[in-house]
């Protein structure tokens, strides 16, 4: 107990969190501090770049372990079964319609990168190992969720086509080939490759992931001060127990894989963020009746600072706890 | 200068339905358009900025076309099938253009 | 397709005035608009371009606002009570619309 | 609220002809005018978008100019000649304005 | 004397000055090298949360000192008081009319953030130390002058009244909220922080300042081609002669608040230095109908080139000399 | 010839080599992946900067050297005689237009400067030395090879006028002026002005390439998914010819100097590579008729990355062997 607190201590007192805390305040005090949108974005291609290619390169060191196969799988099927998860929770304890559930359930399934970066510099400033193919996994959990949401409401009654054009936006989305690619280049340059780049990918990291979280926060606060409203008390309920119950699934899919402590808190991560890059896109298209500022303040809002403050170091207190790490 | 009778159709969309909205156009028969960016508006379904934002969810283009009037009907099909259940307005202004044998 | 009779309201105003013009407008019972960004331009007061500009003092944006036309004079006299001493260009232009429960 | 009439030009045109054409705008005696950022757009010559590009031979702007209707014809005279060889559109909307002093 | 121009000599040689002359000859010479306006905001965001972070750090390191708050103080009051002095120096030398003086001496009493930094790299260099939290003094000077140019217009009998949404722009605008949010960051993560984050925030800050300055030296250069005409000579004297009086009135504070020397010479700079973001913002709201050319065209293209090149070297001298630093 | 594919592999294997093939990757799976082009353009500024900066500290390390001058007019002569060489070229294995032959033409006069910094890194990494003055022989090379194409043109009976606005256009345009610029800046300031900013352009230099090629991959990718249609075979072919018969006439000139070995690549690679700034730009406003499809997918879309991949490690093994190195 005292460990998690000290853990939490350290982590809402680190320059990540804190200038997560100022953008969010700035947002909510109606600051006009703001990061250009070509910024927020050149950031986001710098760190999907960079936990891409150290994923891969730590998967060249360590060698193709035979979980990789067994991981990747494991996250398909928990995305594709949390938004059930959260689909059912969400009819019990919102009073949300069945598209807007549904809309919300799919972020669910899916993963936050950054919540997964802020998780593995963590695990880096504890010295906590973790497989690098988890960013494979991250990969593979983006998307199969939506497949679920989609298939929950065509069960209804409300028929639905997936065009084969939003087919390809959702495999092909920006974030998954960068972050796959980026692993792919890292796993075929190796320790070699990371040489090359390393004081650009790795010595900046953590400064480059503060002025992104700057900017998340300025993003997020927006969303409450203008879509705040719409959280009802079960809803908000539901964006802080949701990550709690996915983490217990990442948690035992973990221990199932026999992963090492890192790789479990990772796992345990991945399943307890919510999407706000990739699905809200999908929703867009596929369910544009579904309301956006539920499900965008939700995740964002509610669910990454849950995750980024206080689930973060209780999914390392307890996978290390559990696994003895 | 002589200039020729035409009409400008203006579409605010989705930046996301951006692409299935040019290709109903150009099925529509539309031979060119221009695409505006878009910095924030408000709406019925609330305020919004690009600001900050790295998503593709909450931002907005305008797509701006100009025709021949005999054209206009077939391209207000095509629109509105596109944006009919999404966000977005689509106005259409009588204009004269210079250079008529490009529309 | 049927289109409903509308105008477009096209305001350039400093970036600055912004949120003081669409308080405005939505004062006046204006439900929708939509914020274009501008990259700079001439006039009296002399020629701009946002081109590495760091502050917010040098810019403009275009706001443009569909209303029906009923609306227009109180739209326009919100509009001139926030732009009167400032430097910028209001324009009207009659349009057809989609959807017209919208405006 | 008193309004006048005006015309209103909208023309696009390549980025790296910007300078020459308000050039000549301004030689025709036009005393503003305001730059749109163009983000793509599609015609005979093809598709094209800026994303990513650092070059300037790919991309365009809308230089949109408010005059005096009788100012009209000057202005088309000018813009023809410099878009002549050029690609891109050129197009005329009655509009009226506030503050006609201003144009 | 000797000092003074080697040091005189060794800034102008400096890549930072080199940098900004590269832009201003750009730009006179009318070449299309531009940066793109989000680049150039996503260069002065990363300046901001940089020095601010340090200043924390630095404040977190030596503790508290009593003279935090009688320096906050002195920044206030001299922020008020020397857009007064600048008005008066106006109505002598230039036959500019009541508003645009009162927007012109708002500029002055205000401060440059980047002259600021540049002053710093040049302590740094010298190796002469400072108070870290001359950061959070130069955050409390960026107001007050707005409040005094208002103040010396409605004297004038034109009943200007400062509406709630300007004061909130101006007290929370986005330089001073990142520029306070990082230095408050900065005390609470301390060193600890700071290593976590100086490959980004101090390794390469000086490069990055380079790409800025070039940035304003293009701007500036834009600003001269265009407004360099409203320039009569005796607003030209003023921007060359008000850092000079300006300077003075900081040499003044410092030694009265036994500053350190370099935080006697960054009283000086900051003291000296003119406002190109905040006052021209407040003061297209406030008084409209004041010419953006002159107090642009003065702040960026006359007195922020004088103090960069001669002015620093300038107050280091008369500082160092007479704290016998 | 192993040493050559040896090298050829390295190089194809490099983080620079992969991440370009994995922005034509996604362009061709048409992935929504894509820089925003503020950032593209920030990536550009920086390569120039820092490439520029480094070549003058290295001329200031190593002196002024009597090749200096004969290198730079041996670079003039190159870039005007060259697209006489491609128009003749043109003419006899494709059926271009003369105005679209001469617009080709110019390209492969001028240089392609992230083709000449690819090159720097590859002989970085293989050790080989070379002259730092190559980089004002790339900025030399730009534009002579346009006014070579518009005499071509003029020469046909068709009469066009350089107007003054397109001469200034031309000699200053940004990318000139700042390499020029940054390289005057490094040769003033030299090893300590490079020690005060190598944090930021030397060490990450490598990184930064990285996502700059990622963006130059989708660009050329969208240019060969949009344009390809117009690359016949016989153009296509000119493609890869071409930049051998360049680097031939780079070789013989190289040699005839008695440049160092890096240094004979660099003017093989310099002279083997086409323009994808600076020359489309003159071409839309000179030749406004030529299709501009043809020159910019030949460019960027054929003989950049048979440069990149095949080229360069050819040219460094030809080079060597040549001279000895
Ligand atoms: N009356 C209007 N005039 C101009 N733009 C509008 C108008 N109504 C809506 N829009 C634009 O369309 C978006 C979606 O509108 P809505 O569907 O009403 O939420 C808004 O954010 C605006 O950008
Ligand atoms: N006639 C016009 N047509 C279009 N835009 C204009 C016109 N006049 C002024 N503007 C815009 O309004 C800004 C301020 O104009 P002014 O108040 O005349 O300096 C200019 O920089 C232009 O962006
Ligand atoms: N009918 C049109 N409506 C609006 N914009 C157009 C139209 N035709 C062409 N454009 C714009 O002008 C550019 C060049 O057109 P073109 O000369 O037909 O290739 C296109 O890329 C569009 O941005
Ligand atoms: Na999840
Ligand atoms: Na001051
Ligand atoms: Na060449």
């Amino acid at each position: 107990m005292e460990q998690i607190l000290t853990l939490a201590g350290n982590n809402l007192l680190s320059p990540i969190i804190l200038s997560f805390a100022l953008g969010v305040a700035a947002s909510l005090a109606r600051s006009d501090l703001s990061v250009p949108e070509a910024a927020a974005k050149a950031l986001s291609i710098y760190l999907l770049f960079a936990i891409g290619f150290k994923g891969g390169v730590s998967v060249a060191a360590h060698g193709i372990d035979v979980k990789l196969g067994l991981s990747l799988l494991a996250g398909v099927i928990l995305s594709a079964v949390l938004p059930l998860v959260a689909f059912a929770l969400l009819n019990v304890i919102t009073g949300l319609s069945r598209l807007d559930a549904a809309a919300v359930a799919a972020h669910y399934g899916s993963i936050s990168i950054v919540t997964f970066v802020a998780a593995t510099s963590v695990l880096e400033s504890s010295g906590i190992a973790s497989e690098g193919y988890m960013v494979a996994v991250a990969a593979a959990m983006e998307a199969p969720a939506i497949l679920s949401a989609l298939w929950l409401i065509s069960r209804g009654g409300d028929g639905r086509r997936m065009d084969s054009d939003l087919w390809r936006e959702i495999l092909l989305n920006g974030s998954i080939v960068l972050l796959v690619g980026a692993f792919l280049i890292g796993w075929v340059t190796g320790e070699e490759g990371l040489e090359e780049i390393s004081s650009f990918i790795v010595a900046p990291f953590k400064g480059v992931l503060c002025l992104f979280l700057l900017d998340m926060g300025l993003v997020a606060g927006r969303g409450l001060r203008n879509g705040g409203g719409v959280l009802r008390p079960g809803v908000l309920a539901f964006g802080v127990l949701m990550p709690l119950i996915g983490s217990a699934f990442g948690l035992g899919t973990g221990l199932l894989l026999v992963l090492s402590p890192g790789g479990v808190v990772l796992m345990m991560v991945l399943s307890a963020s919510a999407s706000y890059i990739a699905v809200p896109a999908a929703m867009r298209v596929a369910l544009p009746e579904a309301n956006p500022s539920i499900y965008l303040t939700l995740s964002l809002g509610v669910t990454f600072p849950f995750n980024l403050t206080l689930g973060i170091p209780l999914y390392v207190a307890v996978a290390t706890a559990l696994t003895g790490g | 200068m002589q200039t020729h009778q035409a009409k400008r159709v203006e579409i605010t969309i989705e930046a996301i339905m951006q692409s299935r909205l040019t290709d109903a156009l150009k099925k529509a028969g539309v031979t060119g358009f221009t695409v505006l960016p878009v910095l924030g508006g408000s709406g019925r379904s609330g305020a919004w900025t690009r600001s900050g934002e790295i998503g593709r969810a909450a931002g907005m283009v305008q797509v701006i076309c100009i025709i021949r009037p005999e054209r206009l009907n077939g391209l207000l099909d095509a629109a509105f099938a596109v944006v009919e259940k999404h966000i977005g307005v689509v106005s259409v202004v009588d204009c004269e253009v210079l250079r008529a044998e490009r529309f």
